[in-house]
């Protein structure tokens, strides 16, 4: 087996966290997310974090955890809401949540991987989100300025990963999850199954192993859903 | 008299065209996907990742790998295809979805839009809005026209904090229909709603804007 | 079958082309090249084209034939070599080539497409690449400001296409095609074979259909290959 | 004496460790690729999109849509991944490359490297060179130490039109090996070819360095 293939999630953080540390998660509210690389977050009790994700988990869910834990200082997201905690530390001022537009977001990291300083973009000019912001004109239109965003620790969830750390994603659980594995100093990914090298497609390898540090096969996946919508059986569809 | 939710929605459906790629946000936009018309194609994008989203699962055939931008379950449809946050905005950013249906709070008559924070208020965040409504082609805000103390919500200029700046094409309230200029900054009034009266809607409205009905 | 779908590959360019325009071609050398619509292209006798691609073709191949025919005024590419004509008329000032790292003109052509009209570099920092361009400081390391690109026409070889537009690329002759693909006011793209929609894996379609305007299956393929390099098969390998 | 072209690569081939991913340019460095050290395990990345790049196919094997970014049929391995140019160069660009080893016209005392044009000559292009050296980790080059006329390519300052400002880590020439140190400009001899001497390395460098062998 690889050198990067762990036998469990706190082995697979072990000598990685450490207080003010930087950390990025994937997912998309409890979609995709490192379930079991997060509670080893929590169980590692490093303190005073800048968590990056789309999320903060939701209540008693994901990144939720840590921060019950009293382990965030600072939040990066698009969306925090359904999370109770976060709302009264956020209106106590005991965290500070740096609000990103999902899109922006979504290429500051991308941007962050990809060696890419800064880019503009015509989202948010005009609103606050541009408050102190860099704003310019490319071909009579108005941008701003926004900067890629790298951590010093990435958690991934991924479908499948071979032992080189070619991963897979399924359905919308891929969401921000490729981004997030480029811009990590270090990356570490969660999968619910380890197949063999050469077992994929090499055209369909959504992250090359390239990426990856260390890989995990997560014990437990909870995949709590948060709004279960269904149409009864009667209706034709 | 005025529109429900679901004329509001149906006015809204009249929006779309044939082999049009759609964002519908949350609330009221999301029944449009209940009223494209007969053999028309128009395929649904959600921004957390998918093109061609499907209707609602059968109870017991949720799949939490497999959720909307709303975070509802949902399924696929044969032409389906996902992709990662970065793509998913890449499209919307780079303007190659025709048209998006959403909420707000507050319209201005220059098109500016209000529908992400409310100061004093616990924030939640804009997700995908601002980059919706600055990327896309064509955007549609879909929203009751005066709030519960019956304040107009269609403004001279916004008080709530911006989602984006000259950005609204339409408006749809319970009360009419608004096409905007944002060229020029200006409203017109294009329709009434069932039983509205031009009076009603002018007195109901704090924006200054044209009648051009049709 | 969809309206996307044409007959062959002069009725796929009918009514797109015109003098002056802008046109981007896939391709990482003749690999991956949309052959049967440069031929198209050629005969569509369009002029004072500007092209952007990693190349321009090599002698008697690929965009090489719309060269020949006088069509191109100015070219953007990384590569050039092997390509006798071109090197003729830009010796003698006739065509005007503007060189742009690989990857920069990689991430160009994407952030075209993506919305994003300007973004920073590292590449070429120093370098004749950078004269004329804004240069900055990020973190205490200089960067350069490079712009979004767009065509009034993409040309895109993929493998496969379903009639909605999905794609799907083949090993290395995927290259530059994705990104050419969203960056085109309209793209079209040449496949080997159209297959039914439902046929490919939703996780595994590089290209959305969102982005095609056009298919059409190649009448002809030559796949010329420029550097035949082989081991013998007695070796052990 | 001085070095061959095999020893050349050999000696670059010192610089691969274990789970290295590495990018390797035309000529010289290309001889690299068979000189991976038994029982080591190095990725070859190949910046036309490709991770994992294998040895050239059986006659008759050629397949048009596999090449490298030389152009070369190659093959792929079970670890091979596929990506697109622009995925490529972020990898590259983004630091993910652990070495990158490529040839060079002329390399400075300050890491200064010069390979892409020559004034008044055909300008074929620059291809990937200055994004590898932009971006990967640790830039290593190889090279002739003269040209045909016996003048020094290790120079005080490149007079070619520059790849890449302070970007060589390390120098290997066919008369021996420097170290560059990027922040302070310097460039150090670290090691003698077989049969070199001192005294015929600096009569034979434009550059200044200072001698610190191993």
């Amino acid at each position: 087996m690889s050198h990067k293939v762990f036998k469990d999630a706190a082995a697979a953080l072990e000598g990685l966290t450490f207080d003010g540390m930087t950390v990025m998660s994937g997912g998309f509210g409890l979609c995709g997310i490192p379930e079991n690389l997060i509670r080893a977050l929590r169980d590692s009790n490093a303190r005073e974090l800048t968590v990056i994700g789309n999320n903060v988990g939701c209540d008693h869910h994901g990144m939720w955890l840590v921060l019950a834990n009293n382990q965030i200082k600072k939040v990066l997201a698009s969306y925090v809401g359904e999370n109770k905690i976060l709302e009264q530390r956020f209106m106590s001022g005991e965290i500070e949540i740096e609000f990103n537009p999902q899109g922006t977001l979504a290429e500051r990291i991308r941007a962050g991987g990809a060696g890419i300083p800064a880019f503009y973009t015509r989202t948010g000019y005009g609103t606050k989100v541009a408050e102190g912001k860099e704003t310019r004109q490319f071909n009579g239109e108005w941008y701003v300025m926004e900067t890629g965003l790298v951590a010093d620790l990435s958690l991934v969830k991924a479908w499948k990963a071979d032992a080189e750390g070619n991963l897979v994603y399924r359905k919308t659980a891929r969401n921000f999850n490729p981004m997030i594995a480029t811009a990590g100093k270090v990356t570490v990914v969660e999968v619910e199954e380890i197949v063999p090298v050469g077992s994929f497609d090499p055209d369909q390898i959504h992250t090359p192993g390239i990426f990856v540090d260390r890989i995990v096969v997560g014990a437990h996946f909870d995949k709590h859903i948060e709004r279960r919508t269904t149409r009864p059986r009667t209706e034709n569809a | 008299m005025a529109w429900t939710r679901d004329d509001m929605a149906a006015r809204a459906a009249k929006e779309l065209r044939d082999g049009f790629y759609v964002n519908l946000g949350i609330g009221i936009p999301t029944l449009v996907a209940n009223m494209i018309p007969e053999g028309m194609t128009v395929t649904l994008q959600s921004e957390n990742g998918m093109l061609g989203m499907g209707p609602f699962p059968f109870e017991g055939e949720e799949d939490a790998d497999l959720i909307n931008a709303g975070k509802q379950t949902i399924t696929d449809l044969p032409q389906t295809s996902y992709f990662s946050s970065a793509d998913s905005f890449g499209m919307i950013r780079g303007g190659h979805i025709n048209l998006s249906i959403l909420g707000g709070m507050e319209v201005a008559e220059n098109g500016d839009l209000a529908n992400w924070m409310v100061p004093g208020k616990m924030v939640k965040g804009m997700g995908g809005a601002m980059d919706l409504v600055a990327g896309v082609k064509r955007v549609v805000v879909v929203m009751d026209h005066c709030d519960r103390s019956g304040a107009s919500k269609v403004k001279k200029a916004c008080s709530l904090p911006l989602t984006g700046k000259g950005v609204v094409d339409l408006l749809i309230t319970d009360l009419g229909v608004f096409e905007i200029d944002k060229q020029a900054g200006r409203a017109a009034l294009i329709e009434l709603a069932r039983g509205v009266t031009l009076d009603e809607i002018t007195a109901k409205t704090e924006a200054s804007f044209s009648v051009a009905l049709r």
